[in-house]
């Protein structure tokens, strides 16, 4: 836990964690679990026409169509049987399927993608790749519509804590170096952006890409801000960074694209960051779609009633409920808290200490934000106080003396706007 | 066109109405009127500044035109005779405007009293200048040629406790009292002798 | 005096004279509307309705961003004068109010997580749905509260939200807010005319009771000793209570949760009680009645679906009469059910009730003979509803025996078709024939038509092409013979003119690709029906018909409920078991009586039958239990009697002998029941 | 229509009952109540035009064209208004003083016009000298209300008479400005708090 | 000059019309909701008063002083200032269509606001020449606005607290136009 | 599923500074210390009394309104005892019992709970209760008046009102060591300069007030008395003079930096701070009042909101994209 220092002016300076901060040198690999269970978001919710049936057997690195119509497909990481589906609701009304499969203790390799894939071409690859450790969809870095002039590679994480991303720059420098060369020919775009801390700009620069360099201060590191600081393109409220023809993408999903091409197999294991419950951090690698309570259990750390769950780091990560939740292919990392940590939130009403205003890095009016936030005045707060321009890291209620869940009320608010489909231009 | 004209009409014989009903009622009420304006105003003012006088002060009146404006002189006998006239002056007090009646002997040019009449100063505080003798009472016996000016401003006059601008604002009016009275001394001192003859 | 007279009236003339020029020289056209509303409103301008002055308020009305009684001043009179202008005439509607609808809350129900953020039920819902394992429980942190503008909303004392149903206005906000659709918007009407959707919480009895009765609902108020309620909840969705409760199979007790450790309660049982209870009070307890809407629907048909029908649309403010063949209401209920199993006294009593709430009847009429479809729409129906039932279709087929005429020409049963053609009677079936079924026979039938002079024949199948026998499939040389399939394609509609079929509408239900769905409707002089009953139909008066003759009246079937949402059928479709004739017991003549109703309401009040989205039904996967925890088993209550020997002993079966629950069973089983939610129960420890 | 006069009369003493629940006409109610006499001197004034408007425009309420009503109203307001000045200053005139320019104002006290308009407009004679009383009533009884608040507290006295021992310190900020706003926005609180039941 | 600088500040702060003289709460409190009103209607009344200022006086002095009709003047001005309302909407209306739109729908409102008659009847009680007039009704509407626009600034944020329900509103808004008369008493005596 | 192990769930973050407003209110009081001690042993037991009734009484009225309104108890905040303490300070020793009650019910009741509590006060409660016992009660903060009996062997004569009522001559009689250390006629804990801004300096440097809002105070005052002593000394005093007397350090670091009556945004800030300084001096040379700062503050604290609006365009806002 960061306390405000005694003497305190100015912004809050929160430093993203290096790798020298990892407990052992060794990133632990967590044996394959009997039980995986794979998550896909679905944007139809309901479970509906399913090509999968319960009994079907799946093979490793099996591309596993969910529809009978349309193109949802999962990439299994186990060999053995499914043994349920269901629906399952996650942040903001997310909607995912889950496929549980029991697993066998040996691995059989599906050959599908090492035929169409292996040195192939894009076109036959990419029908495999949203599924690669690190990002939630590759696919959508290539788009014909609007194809991307620039990808930012993050050598940063997004998150306080996790050094997930950074270990892999560290240790696998020269299959980074690799993957850019195929994500250039995957994608075709030229432009390729490396950011990382100072301490691993050696690394980053075998890469061959073009190397940017920031101080780790929380939270420059995430998109939005990026954008503004190495491209000097900020991105207005209303649109997304691919409005803009930039894409992002983890240096892990940018190692894993390269295993998938040169091992002819879809990697089907991901690098975590755990934090345990005094902040140490651990680095594993684990198979996707591990739950939780196996990884927990191999690193015999214990946790119990009132303790809090995290995916991600501490500043955006999201809170998961069960110990069977499965980790997802975007889950850089796993937080645990101990439930004398949980910070009680308040309930009183601002006060206007400002210090949010000055915390905010999109330099938001959240003292006025919130008191509108607070009156459901949803889209008064987009329009006159620029809700939109939010860029989610969550200062504001990091430093808000009432303990008042800015956040929360803020993503409320878009999820709201976004609901009532009232997200007009509010930029012009 | 014609719906035009009956709104015309309307609005005029409307306006001209209410113009007459209130002509006729100002005719009547224009006298009544006219005395207790001076009677509730002035009036207790005036009384207290001639106290022991033999007239009534709010008749015998004279009217003098000074810059334009026209201004009632109360006119007080004392002993039978004519000597004294008060009349009413401005200062700017802390509320508005106040108004200030300044009594001053003719023969003497003594001060013989001085009153406050309409003022919207704090109550308790600044209205003191009108409910408190003594204040009034520094004034008196002293000539209306003076500089008045309260002890803060270096001057002799004891402001109210708490009510400086107040104060300030009498001592203007008597001081202004004091400019009138020395432009219209020989108007009034005719005045009076064509009254009296 | 004359001066002011003359200053005045010269001032009033330079006024008027400027202002008189001003409105000449500036005018500006202004929408006459705004200017009666304006001129409705005081137009003191005193800026008490939050806005600059009554003009500006009068834009506001007539754009409809404030309402007809925003002016403070004013009070009621001009409210009404606003409303008048704006033609919002305030109409009789029977008024809605929020109804929460879950019923355990938060510290009772089961939880996922323990949630610590916003006090809102929104902001909750962020998190993974909420921290109910309920996907639709009510999450009991005020939202709805906090949103309702006229502080009819409170939290009880078990986190759910209680209406306070005085103050409700119906504005719907609360609705609106909460982001799980525990509150709604209700009335009456809507609950008979409502079905269960899967974002609802039903109990499991709820859920398989063909009708749908609120079965928690009535038990619930037969602990709280109110009888009348409960039968009045009953009644929202079965008009016949105490027939049910002697013959009705109880599917409800099947699905009971107490099923799970002892025996399901006596739900029918119960239903009888407060049933009994209403005959003995000798009074019929007439529920909410809708205002008058003065439609005048002609039933045709009295049985248990017939008898329905009109109940539930003379409760929606119509004006039924029920047309009934025999001397006496009651169809299948009092002809063919024997009076061991019901007492013709409590079928009297049930239909007496449906009767008081102001539905006519004629007995001893026929269709065919007293009267057909032309003479009824002349008569002034504004519908005509077949509910004929299992009895009496063939008779629309046998025109020219024993003195009857057929109501609607050209509509067959085929197997009363097929039989009139092997006894040799002579039946004409027109130019174009279409034939729904999805068998060989069709072809043969189809044949024989064509050999009888028709010159084209069409037949119409639900099924894909390649679900078909094999001779439909091949349809080139059929087509050769004049016969054409269609496939996937199902009927949606009759259309005609006086007593005769002209046109039927169709509609492919599996279009290649995105397409929209097709729709068309072709000729035909007779439609043959597969095997079985004839439908339900609606019969709708219709402007929109080719060339009638002088004085003969279009008319149209409308599409009913009788299919579920969603499912491509028709009101035609082929019989599958137990699809067409389906009532296998009087509970399913009730559903389809009442989902009869709800077509002809939608109909008539907003012009199309609208699908429910969601809705429950069998083969739907919703959350449920499959174990009960913390729950005391106990027994069934039985019905006692008294043997010959003054012995009281349990009775088993048989209505004769086979009494009520008396009143202590009653409410000992009441006590019995668990309030079943999609998932939580009463626990009892 | 179906209410009776008495009905008219009883809504302006509490369900209408101006400024409160109706939020109009604020100047006067905020500027004359620093004493008791002043509140009801405005109140007793404003009721007298209340009647006479709403008597006469309800008699004339068929004679006056729809479009220029509102110029006619005022015409009739204002003449009444200015009766009320000229009787006033004839044989109230101290009171007249107090009430300084709020008297011409209560021509453009919004409930004044507002009944007019929304009332008198539309309804015959006896209902509209009701309404008018019952709104006067309830405009005076308002006025000396919050009048006596101020007075007794702010200076202390009720109707000029002192209430409390001399060592009583006026709570003077309730005859100023802000004081009345305050003590306005307090009552309006606690009859809502009232009014809720 | 300074005698004029005197005078504005004076009747914008010191004697401001709104919260030292009471004069114009009803749309003070009516139209101080939304900050863009209140915007709205601070420039409508700076304009009419400006106008009724003007011909106000001069119908007093050369109509009624002149004939000795001083009675009829509370007559007079709200007739000449209901008709001025009501020609100015005619013609902004019609000439100025955006200038309409934007003042045009607060100008009802103005001829029910007692700052507009009472600061003419303060421009003949004071007996201000004509160009005093003027500037005086220009600085009292600017003071009108002044405080109409801080109000509704702070208004603004008094609906977004927690007020408690018998408070809000109207109570709560009387109470904060009393803070807002407080603190103008920072200006008190200072010409 | 009983007997499951349940998880605390919330949303982002999951992490705080532990900032908190009690550990606020607490600094201010510790940082208001050193010049109500002060005020404490040049007074003695009067001063003492003044202060512990207004703290209490402060603390009493927040929680009978806590009780009326309904909402959770509130006193532990500290914001109640802040303003009682504040309240106190501003007051002379000899302030009335009745007084002090009275003027803790208008801060806390009329100032701040009935707006809503903490946060919903658009001026500064304890500035509001003391401009009201100003306007109701001139005599009681008069501190020559109210100080009269008091002979602590310095100079007892409250130097605003010595200048406001003899002029700029009275400067001479207080030398800059006097002033800083409280050897004059004042209010309790007011008048020890240098106490103020040790105390000040404290919170600035633990970031509990916003220094703009106090720097740019003190500078508006300063150039204000610059100027208006360049442009007539004989009549205005110079601006050390104004810097350390009267109401002028409180003002700067307790009560124009109140948060929710005071702007957040940078420039905001400085206006406000400026233009309070400035009209502070305004009303001290040329208005009714003996000390502008009170009613400075409470102007500013009312032209806060639209001074807020000024502030820097969010990220993205603005771009244009092709």
């Amino acid at each position: 836990m960061i306390k405000k220092p005694f003497f305190g002016l100015g912004k809050p300076k929160l430093k993203y964690s290096g790798i020298e901060n990892i407990e052992g040198k060794d990133v632990k690999e967590i044996p394959p679990s009997t039980m995986i269970t794979l998550m896909h978001k679905s944007p139809n919710g309901e479970l509906g026409d399913l090509a999968l049936s319960i009994g079907d057997e799946v093979k490793t690195g099996q591309k596993l169509n969910l529809r009978k119509t349309g193109e949802e497909y999962l990439t299994s990481t186990a060999t053995g049987t499914i043994t349920d589906i269901s629906h399952a609701s996650g942040y903001a009304g997310q909607s995912f399927i889950s496929i549980s499969i029991e697993a066998k203790s040996k691995d059989l390799w599906d050959g599908e993608f090492e035929k169409a894939g292996k040195n192939g071409s894009p076109e036959n690859v990419l029908p495999f790749l949203s599924c690669l450790p690190g990002i939630s969809d590759l696919t959508s870095l290539i788009k014909i519509d609007n194809p991307l002039n620039t990808i930012i590679i993050n050598g940063l994480d997004q998150d306080l804590l996790i050094t997930t991303n950074q270990l892999i720059v560290r240790n696998e420098a020269d299959n980074l170096a690799e993957g850019v060369e195929f994500l250039k020919k995957t994608t075709g775009v030229k432009k390729i952006i490396f950011v990382v801390p100072p301490s691993l700009r050696m690394e980053a620069e075998k890469s061959g890409a073009e190397v940017k360099v920031i101080e780790p201060l929380y939270p420059d590191a995430t998109p939005r801000l990026l954008m503004k600081e190495i491209l000097d393109n900020p991105v207005p409220p209303s649109k997304n960074l691919e409005d803009l023809g930039v894409g992002f993408i983890s240096a892990e999903a940018v190692v894993a694209l390269r295993t998938a091409f040169v091992k002819g197999k879809m990697p089907v294991t991901k690098v975590l960051t755990i934090i345990d419950k005094d902040n140490r951090l651990t680095c594993i690698k684990a198979r996707i779609g591990t739950p939780v309570r196996d990884i927990l259990n191999a690193l015999s750390i214990d946790v119990s009633q009132g303790d809090r769950l995290v995916f991600g780091g501490p500043m955006s990560g999201q809170g998961i409920y069960s110990e069977d939740m499965p980790i997802l292919a975007d889950t850089d990392a796993i937080m645990v808290q101990d439930k004398d940590q949980v910070i009680p939130i308040g309930n009183d009403p601002c006060i206007n200490c400002g210090e949010c205003v000055r915390a905010c890095p999109a330099k938001l009016p959240v003292n006025m934000l919130i008191r509108l936030l607070e009156n459901g005045l949803h889209e008064e707060a987009a329009n006159e106080y620029d809700l939109l321009s939010c860029v989610e890291c969550g200062l504001c209620s990091y430093v808000c003396e009432m303990r008042i869940p800015i956040f929360h009320y803020i993503m409320l608010g878009k999820h709201e706007l976004a609901l009532t489909g009232s997200l007009e231009e509010t930029n012009a | 066109m014609r719906e035009m004209l009956k709104l015309f009409i309307a609005v005029v014989v409307f306006s001209c109405l209410s113009g007459g009903v209130l002509a006729a009622i100002q005719n009547a009420t224009k006298e009544r009127i006219e005395y207790q304006q001076l009677k509730f105003v002035k009036g207790p003012t005036i009384k207290d500044i001639m106290e022991g006088c033999s007239n009534d002060p709010l008749i015998d009146r004279l009217r003098i035109v000074d810059e334009a404006k026209e201004m009632h002189l109360f006119v007080g006998e004392f002993e039978g005779k004519r000597n004294t006239v008060a009349f009413e002056t401005f200062g700017k007090g802390y509320g508005g405007v106040m108004g200030v009646i300044v009594g001053v002997n003719l023969d003497n040019d003594e001060i013989i009293g001085v009153g406050v009449t309409t003022h919207s100063e704090t109550p308790g505080v600044g209205s003191k200048a009108k409910t408190d003798p003594d204040f009034t009472a520094q004034f008196k016996g002293l000539s209306l040629f003076d500089p008045f000016k309260v002890k803060a401003d270096g001057g002799q006059i004891d402001a109210l406790s708490g009510a400086t601008i107040s104060s300030r604002g009498v001592c203007g009016a008597v001081v202004e009292a004091g400019e009138i009275y020395k432009r219209l001394k020989p108007t009034i001192i005719e005045k009076m002798k064509e009254k009296q003859g | 005096m004359v001066s002011g007279f003359l200053v005045m009236g010269g001032l009033g003339v330079a006024i008027g004279v400027v202002l008189a020029l001003a409105s000449k020289v500036f005018y500006v056209y202004v929408d006459p509307k705004i200017e009666a509303v304006e001129d409705a409103l005081p137009g003191a301008n005193c800026g008490g309705c939050g806005l600059p002055g009554c003009s500006s308020n009068a834009v506001a009305i007539v754009a409809g961003k404030a309402s007809a009684s925003s002016c403070v001043v004013g009070g009621p009179d001009v409210t009404a004068e606003v409303a008048e202008v704006m033609g919002v005439a305030i109409t009789l509607q029977e008024p809605e109010i929020a109804a929460p609808g879950c019923s355990y809350g938060y510290q009772e129900a089961d939880v996922k997580y323990l949630y610590q953020g916003i006090n809102d039920c929104r902001a909750a819902t962020l998190l993974d749905g909420g921290s109910k394992i309920c996907t639709i429980g009510c999450l009991g942190l005020g939202t709805c509260v906090n949103a309702c503008p006229f502080g009819a909303l409170s939290m009880g004392p078990d986190n759910l939200p209680v209406v306070d149903t005085e103050t409700c206005t119906g504005c719907g906000t609360c609705e609106r807010v909460c982001p799980k659709h525990i509150i709604t918007l209700t009335s009456t009407s809507d609950r008979i005319i409502g079905e269960y959707v899967t974002d609802e919480c039903t109990a499991p009895c709820q859920r398989n009771c063909p009708t749908g009765i609120n079965i928690p609902g009535f038990i619930q108020e037969i602990s709280n000793n109110n009888y009348e309620a409960a039968l009045a909840i009953i009644k929202e969705k079965c008009p016949l209570p105490l027939i049910c409760g002697y013959i009705c199979p109880a599917p409800c007790e099947l699905a009971c949760r107490r099923n799970l450790i002892d025996e399901a309660v006596a739900i029918n049982p119960l239903k009888r009680f407060v049933a009994d209870y209403e005959m003995e009070t000798e009074k019929h307890i007439t529920p909410y009645k809708a205002p008058g809407s003065g439609q005048k629907i002609a039933v045709v048909g009295g049985g248990a679906e017939g008898l329905t029908l009109s109940y539930y649309l003379a409760r929606l403010g119509y004006d039924p009469t029920i047309l009934e063949a025999k001397p006496q209401l009651g169809g299948i209920l009092r002809y063919v059910i024997a009076e061991d199993r019901l007492p013709r006294k409590v079928l009297d009593h049930e239909i007496e009730g449906i009767l008081e709430t102001g539905v006519q009847t004629k007995n001893n009429v026929v269709m065919g003979r007293d009267f057909h479809l032309d003479t009824l729409f002349q008569e002034g129906y504004d519908a005509v509803v077949l509910t004929k039932g299992g009895f009496d279709s063939r008779k629309i087929l046998q025109p020219d025996q024993k003195g009857y005429d057929s109501s609607v020409k050209g509509l067959y049963i085929m197997l009363d078709f097929l039989y009139a053609l092997a006894n040799g009677e002579k039946v004409d079936p027109g130019q174009r024939v279409v034939i729904v079924h999805n068998g060989i026979e069709a072809i043969d039938l189809g044949r024989k038509c064509r050999k009888m002079g028709a010159q084209k024949v069409t037949i119409i199948s639900n099924l894909k092409s390649h679900e078909l026998p094999i001779e439909l499939q091949g349809s080139e040389d059929l087509e050769a013979e004049g016969i054409y399939v269609k496939h996937s394609t199902v009927v949606t509609g009759l259309k005609g003119i006086s007593s005769r079929l002209v046109r039927v509408a169709l509609e492919d239900t599996h279009p290649i690709g995105e397409l929209p769905e097709e729709k068309a409707t072709i000729r035909a002089d007779t439609l043959i029906l597969s095997a079985g009953r004839l439908p339900e139909f609606v019969f709708v008066r219709s402007e929109d018909q080719p060339e009638p003759e002088e004085g003969e009246i279009g008319w149209e079937t409308i599409e009913t409920f009788r299919t579920f949402p969603g499912s491509k059928e028709g009101i035609c479709t082929p019989p599958e078991p137990g699809r067409i004739s389906d009532s296998s017991a009087v509970v399913k003549s009730l559903l389809s009586g009442r989902r009869l109703t709800r077509a002809i309401h939608q109909h008539f009040s907003s012009d199309s039958v609208t699908p429910i989205q969601d809705l429950v039904c069998e083969t739907d996967t919703i959350l449920n239990v499959t174990e009960v925890h913390e729950v005391i088993s106990s027994n069934r209550e039985r019905p006692h009697i008294i043997d010959v020997e003054g012995n009281s002993k349990t009775a088993w079966i048989f209505p004769d002998e086979y009494p009520g629950l008396n009143e202590a069973s009653a409410r000992n089983e009441a006590e019995r029941c668990l309030k079943c939610g999609l998932i939580c129960y009463r626990k009892q420890k | 229509m179906a209410k009776t006069a008495v009905q008219e009369f009883t809504k302006g003493l509490w369900a209408e009952i101006p400024p409160f629940r109706l939020v109009l006409g604020l100047c006067p109610v905020l500027a004359v109540t620093k004493t008791v006499e002043n509140g009801i001197g405005m109140g007793v004034a404003t009721t007298f035009v209340l009647i006479c408007s709403n008597i006469l425009i309800s008699l004339l309420r068929n004679v006056i064209p729809k479009k220029v009503r509102i110029a006619c109203f005022i015409v009739v307001i204002a003449t009444f208004v200015t009766v009320v000045e000229l009787v006033m200053q004839a044989f109230a005139y101290p009171l007249f003083l107090k009430l300084g320019i709020f008297i011409p104002l209560i021509v453009v006290n919004c409930i004044v016009l507002g009944r007019a308009e929304a009332f008198a407009a539309k309804n015959g004679v006896v209902a509209s000298f009701a309404d008018g009383l019952g709104m006067g009533v309830g405009f005076t009884l308002s006025l000396t209300a919050l009048a006596i608040v101020r007075e007794v507290l702010g200076n202390g006295t009720f109707y000029d008479i002192p209430v409390f021992g001399p060592s009583f310190e006026p709570f003077s900020f309730m005859v100023q400005a802000p004081g009345a706003f305050v003590c306005l926005g307090l009552m309006l609180c606690i009859m809502n708090m009232l009014g809720k039941k | 000059m300074p005698d004029y600088i005197l005078l504005i500040v004076a009747c914008i702060f010191v004697n401001n019309i709104l919260l030292m003289q009471y004069l114009g709460n009803c749309p003070f409190l009516g139209v101080s909701k939304k900050m863009e009103t209140a915007v709205g209607m601070a420039m409508a009344v700076i304009f009419v008063l400006v106008l009724a200022g003007a011909i106000t006086w001069i119908v007093d002095i050369y109509l009624l002083k002149a004939f000795g009709l001083e009675y009829l003047r509370t007559l007079s001005f709200i007739l000449v200032i209901a008709s001025l309302v009501q020609f100015v909407e005619m013609f902004l209306r019609k000439s100025i269509p955006g200038l309409y739109a934007g003042l045009g729908i607060f100008l009802p409102l103005i001829t029910t606001n007692c700052a507009v008659m009472g600061v003419c009847l303060i421009n003949i009680m004071e007996e201000y020449s004509f160009t005093q007039a003027l500037v005086a009704s220009f600085s009292y509407a600017v003071g009108f606005g002044l405080a109409l626009v801080l109000f509704a600034g702070v208004r603004e944020r008094i609906i977004l607290a927690r007020v408690p329900k018998p408070l809000q509103d109207t109570s709560i808004g009387l109470v904060t136009a009393g803070m807002l008369s407080l603190a103008f008493f920072a200006f008190k005596g200072m010409v | 599923m009983p007997n499951q192990k349940l998880f605390v769930s919330s949303h982002a973050p999951y992490w705080h500074n532990r900032s908190s407003l009690s550990a606020k209110s607490y600094n201010i009081l510790l940082a208001a210390l050193p010049a109500v001690i002060l005020g404490i042993y040049q007074y003695g037991p009067p001063a003492l009394g003044v202060v512990a009734l207004s703290v209490s009484t402060a603390m009493i009225w927040e929680l009978i309104m806590n009780y009326v309104t309904k909402r959770p108890v509130s006193i532990g905040d500290g914001n109640a005892a802040v303003i009682g303490l504040l309240l106190a300070m501003l007051l002379p020793a000899t302030t009335p019992w009745w007084t002090v009650v009275i003027g803790t019910f208008l801060a806390v009741v009329v100032g701040k709970q009935i707006f809503g509590g903490i946060g919903g006060n658009p001026l500064n409660p304890t500035l509001v209760s003391i401009a009201i016992i100003t306007l109701s009660w001139k005599g009681l903060l008069d501190f020559d008046e109210a100080l009269v009996n008091f002979d602590l062997g310095f100079y007892m004569v409250y130097p605003l009102a010595a200048l406001k009522h003899l002029g700029p001559s009275v400067v001479s009689n207080y030398s800059v060591g006097e002033l800083l250390m409280g050897q004059y006629a004042g209010a309790i804990g007011s008048t020890f300069g240098l106490g103020l801004i040790i105390g000040g300096i404290y919170l600035i440097l633990r970031g509990m007030i916003r220094w703009e809002i106090s720097i740019s105070f003190l500078v508006g005052i300063f150039v204000t008395a610059l100027l208006f002593n360049i442009s007539d000394s004989e009549k205005y005093a110079g601006p050390l003079f104004h810097l350390l007397t009267g109401y002028t350090l409180i003002g700067a670091f307790f009560l124009a930096t109140e948060d929710s009556s005071s702007p957040v945004n940078f420039i905001p800030m400085l206006i406000y701070g400026v233009c309070a300084g400035f009209l502070t001096v305004l009303i001290r040379n040329i208005g009714a009042f003996v000390d502008g700062a009170v009613f400075a503050i409470l102007m500013m604290n009312v032209a806060n909101p639209l001074l807020d609006k000024i502030r820097p365009k969010a990220l993205g806002k603005g771009i244009k994209h092709a």
